[in-house]
């Protein structure tokens, strides 16, 4: 009884993904299998470091000019242009700490903790459709799957947090997940409130049906990127996905002046640079799923191929408001950070969702 | 890109065997609840290839519903072994023996 | 009568009236949580079982179920199938809902000066409408959905005495043994569908008479071994029977009677729903090669014999009952053992009568138990010595339900013991070990005579050992274990419109 | 609809008594009782029927509505009275009403539920004589005991305990036998019959009989159902060797229990025995003949012998109805007219003495709180009209002339000398032995007891019985007197339905 | 060539990146071995107690609610898929489509009502609460 299985739910190809693209440059598509896998693993090799590289810029140089603009400062402007070698000093210099590891930590989990986080959060740029071609995989349940890959990122904390056997690791462990699970149903069912207008969980889908115009405004038309359709869900989303990853005001996981540095506490050297990627990359991760679902993804003025760039504006833009919300906003206490989340954003997400659907259907 | 029916089949058996092997083992309530939940999982598996092999979505869906129904499990699981632990201080499932067994 | 008027799914209407009560229950909790208004809430319940057995009998009577050539509505299938209303499934349904009212009733003395009134009640009514959409359930979906829609509240009702180590440590028991059993249940689902390809249960039964299963014999036999296991854990009855001695003790005593008594019909329900169904004797038979009804007989003869033997030996009048119990689900199965390729809905009738009679006297033993619980007069046959003296009534109603548990006339369960045990003879023309079947169930009911006139011995002969104060008669169990009695005793006489119902649903569903 | 009525009254009167006051108790019961007994008594004058209940005779007060309907057989409420099953009911009724009297000075607990008991078992009686439907019989059978083994435990003797016990379990076994024994008759039938109707199972049984069950062919199937039967009913009756839970249970018993077993509850064997075996299966009946006669001859010796060593009076009296039951059982067995029929006036007479004897050893137990004839001496200057009641109970015990018993010893021996088995009269001879017996046991112990100087090994007052323990006592003389005078006023009627059964074997 | 190869490359690519960084920080960073920096860290103070305390039942009241609402979405995930094709198609009514989903959400919301009313996501009690029910926890 050994037949082939045929998946039944069809995806639609005509979207060209990067490994393809890579095999026909690079002609490794005539070696069958394994060429593929090479050529997969290549494209996914340059979008690995794409983002390693902006959490390298982001991390250590723009958070740093940022936070100073904000506080009328000078930030670092030593090294290079506008300081911009600090980049290579800092991770030097972090690698090349010592690596101190509590006696009690539980060892297998204190160890894979920052692996966990990073990873979690890179795996989530597969399904993104960059613009220009740069398209990892495109799945039929892309949706479903960054939600599921981005709360894997939440399991790692509560490892780091448990695993460092300290009062303030575990507190901060507790605190992002109790955070994370609170605010991952009003981020799951706003994104559903978008896959309705859609009618698809795949991300170039969606994209594309935020192409199609709205209102045609003189010359140009408003295009139809869902935040300007439901602006109601795309403020829900963004809330939501500040708290996500755990971003003023809602980052008391890490609250500095309550519990030290929460999970983090404990660790050090790489181990820490892990976490510290880790948290950039969601916070870019978060940017680029509402880039992708409220603002069109790549999509913008001027030719197809200068979809990254617009996408990395939109990325980038997100990452500002992050920052600006940090200097600007004030932490949430964590009662009220669960009620905000239990009492108004639940309600409010599912109001919105099915507010949507019965407009969706009267409408059509 | 294609595998066999059979060894989903087998798969989803080996796992069902080691959550059984758990369950037969463990005296951890916790345990006991993880293994049950490998043995769920394992009919899911089940459930999901063969709607695959035969084609109809029927499978899929009732996989859906069976992933909700353990959590749903799991919750009410998870309540009494927290009131356990409240009365015998322990979650150990050989623990309590008020009654003779 | 103008039930025929109303859309399908107003057939389910006894099952959702119970949702919505059960719904509604939540909302008074959600509006006042620390309310202990317990004439209200237990009013509540009790009225939505009520109102929706007076709509299922109101349905029996309408005809639904009952075949068009005569002169019936027909059986009514909802969501495609899914569920189906037909005379066995009100018949069940009735069953649920008249244990669930005489629950409700009784508890509200019971649950004097306990914090969680109102999701008590609510879990009640939550697992009685799972029980009978369990009655409903004719896909392996449903079935399973339900089945977990009547386990979940049933876990936490037995352990909802959050300080009482006894109740915690049987809620946590009953949960583990719960949970695998499910497991393994859905497993068996699951194997089933690899193997015919269908969840619904008609469609099962078309692809296996059509054969198309042939490579596959072995997972459809697996497949059925563990929906056997499934059942066996619902129904209290081997290998699954760990739970019930436990369960039945530790839990309130209100829960033990809902349990063994509701809970046991609505797994017999699905079980005889799915194996006359689903999987017809003779072309199941010549895929697995062996016939499932020997599975049946061995367990029936086991259960049986395992239940009386264990309750003849107990001390505890509660665990003594909870054995008994499990006999008693021994004697039912005796409708799956006695079914034969060609008929046997005599039998399986039976059995419906006795889970139904069962559904009174059961539920009035337990409930007198949960009386010398709030009594306080302890647990074991010694402490119960002499309680005639002060409580003759209510003794007089425990001797009824344990003679008639005994199935000693001129009691209900006289009767349904007995068409078991004709059925059984019936039967034997066809597969000789229904014999011995026939002969456990004499060989049990002998012993079990004993063990329950040990009890009214106690009650009504020994003198008190200890001198008691006077004993309180709360309204609500009082009334509930009389009209238990009453029930018991009357059903006597009104026996025949029950052996049509249950006779006629069991043409229906096996013919 | 007269016999509904009947027991409708004693089942709504036994719930009312259950839960009345126990002041009122016992009048209350007593007067609820008696419209039974008027009942039936207006019955008994107004009985139209002819024949035999069974063989197609036409009933009286008859009404048959179906009841359950199970496909291939059908269940149905039948009861009605024929010239053997009403003399019975009447007694019922007014040997109960006389006990409930009779027990007003001993029961002095928990009355309620004792009168609410013996109603029940007044009711429970009724049906056993009304019902024609084999599970309505049945019902009412079983339903008999468990009133019967709560009176035995609660309101008992010192060791009453052990013997509710063994009274249960002895009854039940053998119910379960017989039970077991007529499924297996009746699935025997196969399609011969439709319904567990008495009439339809008779009809069957004598036209035909059984085609068979589980490879036993018909003869031996009716063989095997008889035998069971016969034991299962020999236990109730009782018969030697199946009699030792009587003994205990009748001394146990309180007073007013005793009367009614000894009065009732043994007739239910013997009636059970002349309804199924002696009716439906002749031809065996024929063939275990001896066997039966050797049994019955055995419990009259034995019986009287076992008296004859007693010194508990009650005991005296209870051994002494084994013994008299043998006598029913040779008149069963004799399969002639005067022997049947002499057989139901047996039991009819011997209802009345056993329950009058049982009364007079109450009231005088209830005086001297001892049973023990070693005990006592000249009771006769105390008590002169309970003991000469006594007096008057034992001379029918032994048959003296123009009492019923003597009739009914007289019936019986005519008609065992002409029965057809072997060595009927020798039989006979042995069993009219044992009258000499019962006149020993029954002098001596009166000779003992009651005359003589006065002497009293115990330290109570003696004093005369009240009105309400002699009434009841002069009432059944009365009764028992005029049967022996006139045994017509229900030997008619009994042969009149005992004919039938004979005209399928034995001779008239 | 199916997506989740190529997914199944960046998971390797994700694992590399941190395993490159700790093998160039293994070669970079000095080991000096002292067993008091070992220590737990709490803000310089002498480390107290185990690290295993009690925390707030009030986590473990969030993470059940979750458990159930988080699982519910399972059922939202396909209605929201197909509903736009199941609207545009007039085959079936709109209520038939939407009500469900109403019916479904309105009983979820009935409990999240109860859920909050029994204070089970209310993270500090108000005096009064605490004095009515102390054993809510």
């Amino acid at each position: 009884m050994v037949e082939a299985i045929t998946p039944i739910a069809l995806q639609n190809d005509e979207t060209i993904l990067l490994p393809e693209r890579i095999g026909d440059l690079t002609g490794l598509d005539q070696f069958g299998v394994g060429g593929e896998l090479l050529a997969a693993f290549l494209a996914a090799f340059i979008v690995g470091n794409l983002m390693l590289a902006m959490t390298g810029v982001a991390g250590p140089w723009a958070k740093r000019k940022i936070t100073a603009a904000f506080t009328d400062r000078i930030a670092v402007n030593r090294l290079g242009p506008a300081g911009l070698f600090i980049i290579v000093a800092d991770s030097v210099r972090l690698l090349s700490k010592e690596l101190v590891i509590p006696e009690q930590a539980d060892r297998p989990a204190y160890d894979l903790a920052p692996i966990v986080v990073a990873a979690s959060a890179l795996l989530g740029f597969a399904v993104i459709p960059m613009g220009s071609g740069i398209h990892l995989a495109d799945p039929e349940v892309g949706l479903a799957y960054v939600f599921a890959i981005a709360g894997i990122a939440s399991i790692g904390l509560m490892m780091a947090g448990y695993a460092s056997s300290n009062k303030y690791s575990l507190l901060g462990g507790l605190r992002a997940v109790a955070q994370n699970i609170a605010y991952e149903i009003p981020l799951v069912v706003t994104g559903l409130s978008v896959v309705i207008f859609a009618g698809s969980l795949q991300m170039s889908t969606i994209v594309e049906a935020q192409a199609a115009t709205l209102v045609p405004l003189g010359p140009i038309d408003i295009p139809a990127w869902y935040a300007l359709v439901n602006p109601f869900a795309f403020v829900l989303f963004l809330v939501a996905n500040f708290a996500e990853v755990g971003r003023n005001p809602f980052d008391m996981p890490e609250a500095p002046t309550e519990i030290v540095a929460g999970y983090q506490t404990e660790y050090s050297s790489v181990y820490f640079v892990l976490i510290y990627l880790g948290e950039f990359l969601h916070i870019f991760l978060g940017g680029a799923i509402i880039a992708t679902i409220f603002l069109g993804g790549p999509a913008g003025p001027g030719p197809a191929e200068l979809g990254i760039v617009w996408f990395l504006i939109k990325i980038w833009a997100v990452f500002l408001l992050t920052q600006w919300l940090r200097s600007a906003v004030p932490r949430v206490r964590i009662d009220q950070m669960i009620e905000i989340g239990w009492k108004g954003l639940l309600v409010l997400s599912f109001a919105n969702l099915l507010l949507t659907a019965a407009i969706v259907g009267l409408i059509t | 890109m294609s595998i066999g029916i059979e060894y989903y089949v087998l798969l989803s058996m080996g796992l069902f065997c080691i959550g059984l092997f758990g369950v037969l083992t463990r005296r951890n309530a916790l345990m006991f609840l993880m293994s049950v939940e490998l043995m769920l999982n394992a009919a899911n598996i089940n459930l999901i290839a063969f709607a695959f092999y035969h084609g109809n979505l029927t499978g899929q869906v009732f996989a859906l519903f069976t992933m909700a129904l353990a959590a749903a499990e799991v919750a009410v699981g998870l309540g009494i072994i927290l009131v356990l632990y409240r009365n015998f201080r322990d979650v150990d499932v050989t623990v309590p023996t008020t009654m003779r067994w | 009568m103008a039930v025929f008027e109303l859309p399908g799914w107003t057939a389910l209407a006894p099952a959702l009236i119970l949702a919505v009560t059960g719904l509604v229950l939540f909302v008074f909790d959600s509006i006042s949580p620390n309310s202990t208004n317990r004439s209200l809430l237990a009013g509540t319940a009790a009225g939505g079982a009520l109102v929706s057995l007076a709509v299922a009998v109101w349905f029996t009577f309408a005809g639904v179920g009952t075949p068009t050539v005569d002169g019936g509505l027909g059986e009514i299938s909802i969501l495609g199938g899914q569920l189906v209303v037909d005379q066995l499934a009100l018949y069940f349904m009735i069953v649920v809902a008249i244990v669930t009212a005489l629950i409700t009733v009784a508890s509200y003395d019971y649950l004097v000066d306990h914090t969680y009134q109102a999701e008590y009640y609510s879990l009640i009514i939550l697992a009685a409408t799972g029980m009978s959409l369990m009655a409903a359930a004719n896909s392996l979906v449903t079935i399973f959905i339900a089945l977990e829609l009547a386990s979940l509240p049933s876990y936490a009702l037995v352990a909802i005495l959050k300080d009482n180590r006894g109740s915690v440590e049987a809620g946590l028991k009953y949960f583990l043994i719960g949970a695998l059993s499910s497991a393994i249940f859905v497993y068996g689902i699951s194997l089933v569908y690899g193997a015919t390809g269908h969840l619904q249960l008609e469609n099962i039964a078309a692809v296996i008479s059509g054969g198309d299963v042939d490579g596959y014999g072995g997972l459809l036999g697996l497949g059925i071994l563990m929906l056997i296991g499934g059942f066996a854990f619902k129904t209290a009855s081997v290998p699954f029977h760990f739970w019930a001695p436990e369960a039945y003790e530790g839990a309130p005593a209100p829960v033990s009677a809902f349990l063994s008594s509701a809970s046991k019909a609505a797994g017999f329900v699905i079980a005889f729903r799915v194996f006359t169904t689903a999987f017809p004797l003779g072309e199941t038979t010549a895929l697995i090669g062996v016939e499932w009804t020997h599975a049946f007989i061995i367990l029936a003869i086991v259960t049986m014999t395992v239940g009386n033997f264990a309750a003849a030996t107990q001390d505890n009048v509660k665990r003594m009952l909870a054995y008994s119990s499990i006999g008693h689900a021994g004697y039912a199965l005796i409708g799956l053992a006695g079914l034969t390729a060609d008929g046997g809905e005599f039998v399986m009738g039976a059995a419906m009568m006795h889970l139904l009679v069962y559904g009174f006297m059961n539920t009035g033993a337990f409930l007198f138990v949960g009386l010398a619980e709030r009594w306080e007069v302890g647990r074991t046959f010694e402490d119960y010595n002499g309680l005639s003296t002060q409580a003759p009534v209510a003794c007089a109603a425990m001797a009824v339900f344990l003679f008639s548990l005994a199935g000693i006339p001129p009691f209900g369960g006289f009767f349904s013991k007995f068409f078991l045990f004709m059925g059984a003879i019936e039967a034997s023309a066809e597969t000789t070990a229904m014999l011995a079947v026939a002969a456990a169930l004499v060989v049990n009911s002998a012993l079990s005579l004993y063990y329950y006139s040990r009890l009214v011995k106690a009650l009504w002969i020994e003198e008190p050992s200890t001198t008691r104060d006077r004993l309180a008669q709360p309204t609500g169990l009082y009334a509930a274990i009389i009209v238990a009695a009453v029930m018991t005793v009357v059903i006597l006489p009104g026996f025949g419109p029950v052996v049509d119902t249950a006779l006629e649903a069991a043409t229906a569903i096996v013919g | 609809m007269m016999i509904e009525a009947l027991l409708a009254v004693a089942l709504v009167g036994a719930l009312v008594t259950f839960v009345a006051p126990n002041r009122i108790a016992g009048k209350l019961a007593f007067a609820i009782s008696l419209v039974p007994a008027a009942l039936s008594l207006w019955m008994f004058a107004a009985f139209d029927g002819s024949g035999n209940a069974l063989l197609d005779g036409t009933l009286a007060f008859e009404s048959q509505v179906e009841w359950i309907d199970l496909g291939s057989y059908t269940i149905s409420w039948f009861v009605g009275l024929d010239g053997i099953s009403l003399p019975l009911v009447v007694l019922t009724t007014i040997l109960t009403s006389l006990a409930i009297m009779s027990s007003w000075t001993p029961i002095d607990n928990r009355e309620s539920q004792f009168y609410g008991l013996i109603l029940f078992i007044e009711a429970n009686l009724i049906g056993v004589f009304a019902a024609l439907d084999f599970f309505l019989w049945f019902i009412f059978w079983e339903a008999v005991l468990i009133p019967m083994y709560l009176l035995i435990g609660i309101w008992g003797g010192p060791r009453r305990k052990y013997a509710a016990i063994k009274f249960f379990v002895y009854t039940n076994v053998a119910s379960l036998l017989m039970f077991g024994a007529f499924i297996a008759l009746v699935l025997g039938l196969g399609d011969g019959v439709t319904s567990f109707a008495l009439p339809e199972v008779a009809n069957a049984m004598l036209n035909g009989g059984p085609d068979g069950l589980f490879g036993l062919e018909g003869t031996t199937l009716a063989s095997v159902v008889f035998v069971a039967m016969f034991l299962g009913f020999a236990v109730k009756v009782p018969v030697v060797p199946f009699h030792t839970w009587l003994p205990d249970a009748h001394v146990e018993a309180p007073t007013p229990a005793s009367v009614l077993l000894a009065g009732v509850l043994l007739k239910m064997g013997t009636y059970a025995l002349l309804r199924f075996n002696f009716t439906m299966f002749p031809d065996q009946v024929e063939t275990y003949a001896v066997p039966i006669a050797a049994i019955a001859v055995i419990s009259v010796i034995y019986g009287a012998m076992l008296a004859l060593a007693q010194t508990d009076l009650k005991r005296i009296v209870a051994y002494s109805s084994v013994s008299s039951m043998g006598y029913v059982i040779l008149g069963l067995v004799a399969y002639t007219q005067f022997g049947i029929g002499g057989a139901t006036f047996q039991m009819v007479s011997h209802g009345l003495i056993s329950g009058l004897m049982f009364m007079a050893v109450g009231v005088i137990y209830n005086a001297t709180h001892t049973r023990l004839v070693t005990d006592m001496s000249g009771m006769a200057d105390r008590m002169p009209v309970a003991v000469g009641i006594l007096v008057a109970g034992a001379f029918g015990y032994m048959g003296l002339p123009l009492m019923s018993g003597f009739a009914a010893e007289y019936f019986i021996f005519f008609g065992a000398f002409g029965a057809g088995f072997d060595y009927a009269p020798l039989f006979t001879a042995l069993a009219m032995f044992g009258i000499v017996l019962v006149a020993g046991y029954l002098l001596f112990a009166l000779q003992r007891a009651v005359f003589g100087p006065y002497r009293l090994e115990t330290d109570y007052e003696v004093s005369r019985a009240p009105l309400h323990d002699i009434a009841p006592m002069f009432v059944l003389l009365g009764i028992i007197i005029a049967l022996g005078v006139a045994p017509d006023l229900i030997f008619e009627m009994i042969t009149d339905a005992v004919d039938p059964i004979l005209e399928n074997g034995g001779e008239l | 060539m199916n997506d989740w190869i190529a997914i199944g490359a960046l998971a390797l690519v994700g694992l590399l990146i941190p395993f490159g960084m700790m093998a160039v920080s293994y070669l970079l960073r000095p080991t000096v071995p002292e067993t008091s920096k070992r220590a737990t860290y709490e803000s310089g103070e002498i480390p107290t107690g185990g690290t295993r305390v009690r925390f707030n039942i009030q986590y473990y009241m969030v993470a059940l609610l979750f458990l159930v609402f988080d699982i519910e979405t399972v059922f939202l995930f396909p209605w929201a898929v197909v509903y736009l094709d199941a609207v545009e198609s007039d085959a079936i009514s709109l209520l038939e489509i939407l009500g469900p989903m109403l019916l479904f959400v309105g009983i979820l919301l009935v409990g999240l009502a109860w859920a909050w009313r029994n204070g089970a996501v209310q993270w500090a009690q108000t005096p009064r609460q605490a004095a009515t029910d102390t054993d809510r926890q």
